[in-house]
Order: C-alpha cells, then structure tokens, then sequence
C-alpha cells in the first residue's frame, strides 16, 4: 500500500476533543456517524533524488478492524507538468462519510518525500461529526 | 453550542469473539461474519443462529468474509481513454481493466492502480524487437528493414521508380 | 447550459438520509435553511477525440421551480498545462449556501467525456444542514 | 503582510447570521468554539503588467486583538506552470480550528491584481460554528 | 438540528485593561499577560494576582507576551530539499532556514517566505564574478579564463598535447 503520514495532535493548531482520538497515524472514530472528513497535502518538488514524478496522489483511507482491507473513501490525483525548477501542489480533500466506532481514518501519499511538511497550515487533516 | 459530544471513554471492546465471528456494536454481542459475496443485512438475535446476509447488488462486490452493511461499488473500465475489461466485477471481486488493441498501460504509480493507455509505436519500415504488450510499448528495431531507407529517425519505403530524385541515403539503399 | 452529471446514490460509500433525496441528477433540499454543499471532480485526458482541451470547469448549480433559469453558487474553472500524454485534474468545492425547501442542486462539467468516472473516492458529491 | 481581501457580505450569496460579522476585511468571531473556516480563490492571468508571476499564494490569516501577529491558519500555494496566455488557478482551503470570542478572520494573497473577482462563485470565503 | 444558533449582540467589551494587562473572557476580568516564551495556563484568579504561565513545550514558541492558551508550532527546515537550519527554534523564536552551502535561495514571493534550494552555477573554466550566497546564484564572467577555449557557451580546459585535433576556436586561444 501507499505510505501513510503521521500528524502532530496537540502542538500548535493540532488539537483533538470529544474522545476523537490520535493513536498510531489513524484519527479512531469514537462513536458511529456521519462525519465530514477532510484532509490537505502540500507536495513539493524537486528533493534530492532528482527523479521527476509524474504525478502526485493523495488518499483517505478507512480501516476496520474487522475487514482484513482497507477502504479508500477519498482521493485526489494530479499529474505535474512543472518542469525542473521548483514546484508546489496542494491537494484538498473533504467529504460526508458514515463511520463506525472503531473504525480508523488514515491519510496515504504517492510518495512521503515530496509531502511538505515545513509549516502546520500547509498539510491538514481532520474530521467533525455531524 | 457543539456538535462533537463530549462521550464517554470508547469502551475498547476487550472479549474477542471466536474465530469467524465479529462484535456487532450495534446488537452488543458476536454474530457470524458474512461469507464474501454478500454483506450484513441484519444482525444475528443471537451468536448461536445466523446473521441475515444477501447478496451484494449488481455493480458492488465483497472480496472477504465481512460484517459490513453494504458492499464496495464496483470500479469501471475508461472506455473514453481506451481501456478494456479485462475481467467483469462480481459479487466477490471488482473489475479488471487493460488497454485495448493497440494501446499500452502508461502507468501512473508504482503500483499501476492508475493508468492511462497509449497509442502503440508502429515499426513502420523496421523489424520489431519486441511487439506491444498490453503491458508494454512495441521496441523497434534501430535499422530500417530491407527496401527502406533512413530519413531523419523514419524509415521509408524505396521509390518504385523515380530512383534518381530521392536523396543521398535513397539511393545508396534503394538502388 | 452545460452538461450535467448524474450520481450513484445507494451503492458503496453512497448515501442519502434525513430526506435529502436524489432524482434526476439533482439533489432535492427537504428542508429550508443553510446547507454546506461540496463536490470534487477528477478530470482526465486525452479521450479519444484528441482534441486537447485548453481548460477544465465544474460548478455547482441550484435550480428552483419558481424561476426559469439555474443560479450559479460555485464554481472551479483550470486552464491545463500538461502536455500530450495523460493528464489528471481533480477540482474541489466546498461552501455554505441558504436553500429553500424543494431547491435542486445539479453539478455541470465543462466536458462530460473528460469527467473520471471509474472510481467512486475520486469524483463525488454531497450536502448537509447545518 | 500579503495584501488582504475585502468581501461583500450582504448581495447576492453573500449573508452573514446568527452574529458573525463582517467588518474591514475581516469576519469577526461572535463566540468562542470551534468553526470550519473555509475559503477559494480563482487566480487568473495574464494581467496587463504582464511579468509572469512563478507561483500563487493564498492564506487564512487569524488576527487576534490582544497579539501583535496575526496567526496562518491555512495556506495553499501552487506554482504556475501554464505559458504565456490566458489562464486559471482556484485555490480551495477549509478545515476545523479553534477561534475566541473576538478573533477575526482573513484571506490573504499574494498578488491582488491576480485575484478573479468577477464573479461571486469564483471567490468566497466562509465559516460556520461546529 | 441547525448549527450556527441565534446568539445574544456581541457585547463589545467597552472597559479598557491597564497597560500590559488583558480582558479574559472566560474570566470576565483583566490578567497580567504571560512574557514571551510561555503561555496561559491557568487565567489569574482577580487582577491583583498573577496569571498561571507555563513555558512553551518544544517545538513550539511565542515571540510575544500574549493570553494564549498553547503556543505556536515551530516551522521545520526543508531537508529533502537541501535547506539548512540557520537559527533553531526557541521558546520566544520560530526556527530560521537557509540552503546547504553549494545551493542558493530560489524565492516564491516577493518577502521569500517560501523559496527552494538551487544548485549554485559552477563557473567552470571561467572567472567568478560574483560567489554563490545564501541569497544569490553565482555570477560568472563572460569570458573564459586563460588556458579555456569557448565551445558553445562553455569554457573547455585547453588539451595538454593533441592540438591539431581541436577546432578552430581552440587552436587559435590553446596554441
């Protein structure tokens, strides 16, 4: 599977609150519902390895711990057409899904090198239930 | 006023169920879980009888033995950039697409879960290495097949006749 | 008017509940009052025409009996820079609108035939009260 | 700072209710808790001065009566790979963040002249107690 | 069940606090502000006493006296993309960053908030005008330096013995 990212829960902007937890880079749904899940990835290019992708991906992932795979619930895909120099593109991500109590949320990226992870407001993610 | 709750403390479930069998929250005891194919209609009353599974609808599927209230919607083959069916979706797998005739798999990850199909490269005037794959483009032979001649990085046809207007490399070739 | 697209609302990771009802391509508000609206749309090329297009456009559109002609509230338009080969595009909106009891909400795309429509996490479409 | 952008909030699709208000660019928080703040951007370009500009920036920005430094809360930026003619950039950016009694909000970009604002669903800005 | 209810007219708060002194609503009185460095713990129980202020854990800072309750997340320094820490962050002060030494800053926006790292030119076979910086590429002169002949916008090192076999250019400058 893809690479998953891992968020800062409690400095800065980071917060979580009513039993909406942070455990092992999944957001744990603490009780069934609809909820509105959103998450933001900044990619940048180019890193060291020079190598220039063609695209970036990024996916919002539900595991359950009784299904053996997980469930994309949202993606967003962008092919790069910047050339060599420097570039930047971010991904936004946001939608009603119905979730159950256990169930865990988790953000994957294409490739975690090219995740700007610099500045708290750049790269997001979260939920509220509705 | 706001709309996430305070809650209690997440009860983390701590009895695990036997094998083959799935906490249901909402019923507050194990139920067997659905075979793959089919998804939780209605809970068991109680572990010892049934859970009430169907079917998944046409257009969804179920891969594994689950407790889930509905099936995962089939993914669709992108006729418009042509792709193909490799294998229809059904109840227990989601569908498989390829690349036309003619065209290749370009793909866009690692993985290939994203794709887009492109023209195979004709040989035209060479022998070809190797021949396009669903997989893989055609390779073309560098040099130009007897009874053509190199122009540019194309190999053309010799002149039936008119021999004596085509270029340096035509005639040398063709003659 | 541009094309309008139409939605799966029962399989998969679809729903609709609370009487927020889809008919027709539309999504019928059951209630007046405020609602977040958001859809994402992925689009992709080159489609067998070839023709390249040079732009890609959604909008969300609301339509109500009372009045002949649809109302734009949101709209994401992008001029394409990448080349020949296969492009990706997605489009997100998001935002608060006030909506009257029976109001339709539609999604249009500049061009149906570059809408991807194969994965159900990449294009999608929804609503809720708050 | 990045220049900021004013807002009309009463024509049109614009409203403000239940308190929270708009004053001098900026929405004014009515009571503490916890809102989805949300805003999109159209960029578009070439404008008359003609220089190209490499990338385009958009901020949420949270200023604070009792802080001298306003507060990023959201940024998207993209780099501008379309050549020389006509072309668009919607930036959308919405998540949850904790916001007192008092605070108040803003989008800043990073060239005004690049802003589309010509039509109302192009360009807006929002947010909503959760 | 809408979310956004009726709430009373903001009661913009007339009364002014003394210097270095701020309202705090949920106090409904004024408290000292906590210096640089630290935030709000705990508000001061009446203005007379002090505000409970604790020191911004790592990570985190804030440049100035403030009534927050959590301080801000310091930047991070972009390694995949040959930036270098200039100033780390501290409790009143967000980290710095620059670019590796052989690299120069490639600004996004007028006040280079957001710029990338980008190899300094190498003025092979030329003199250096300018040396490469943090802040600028380097600027190379025009012409080559002696013992260099030009080959396209190259400066190429005069061969040791085979003159005869070099072009134009480089006979006339190598011989």
């Amino acid at each position: 599977h893809l690479p998953i990212l891992q968020w800062e829960d409690k400095r800065g902007l980071a917060f979580t609150k009513n039993n909406l937890s942070y455990s092992s880079s999944a957001l744990v749904i603490p009780v069934s519902g609809d909820y509105y899940v959103y998450a933001q990835v900044t990619f940048r290019g180019p890193v060291e390895s020079g190598h220039k992708p063609s695209s970036v991906t990024e996916i919002i992932t539900k595991v359950t711990d009784s299904y053996p795979e997980p469930t994309q619930l949202l993606m967003g895909t962008k092919t790069l057409s910047e050339n060599g120099n420097g570039w930047f593109q971010p991904i936004y991500l946001g939608a009603v899904v119905s979730l159950e109590v256990g169930d865990k949320l988790m953000v994957n990226v294409s490739d975690i090198k090219l995740v700007d992870y610099t500045k708290e407001h750049k790269t997001f993610f979260g939920a509220f239930l509705l | 006023q706001v709309l996430v709750q305070p809650l209690p403390r997440l009860r983390r479930h701590a009895s695990r169920c036997p094998a083959g069998m799935k906490w249901i929250e909402t019923a507050k005891h194990c139920c067997r879980q659905c075979p793959a194919g089919t998804f939780l209609y209605k809970p068991c009353t109680s572990p010892e009888n049934s859970s009430d599974c169907h079917t998944c609808p046409a257009g969804t599927f179920r891969t594994q033995p689950n407790i889930f209230r509905e099936c995962q919607a089939c993914y669709e083959c992108d006729q418009h950039a042509f792709q193909s069916v490799l294998s229809n979706c059904s109840a227990t797998s989601n569908i498989v697409c390829g690349c036309e005739p003619g065209y290749f798999r370009a793909c866009f990850d690692g993985q290939c879960n994203e794709f887009s199909c492109k023209k195979c490269q004709l040989c035209t005037g060479r022998l070809i290495q190797r021949p396009c794959s669903d997989t893989q483009d055609a390779l073309c032979d560098s040099s130009c097949k007897p009874d053509f001649y190199r122009e540019g990085d194309e190999c053309r046809p010799c002149p039936k006749s008119t021999l004596d207007t085509c270029g340096k490399e035509c005639q040398q070739v063709c003659s």
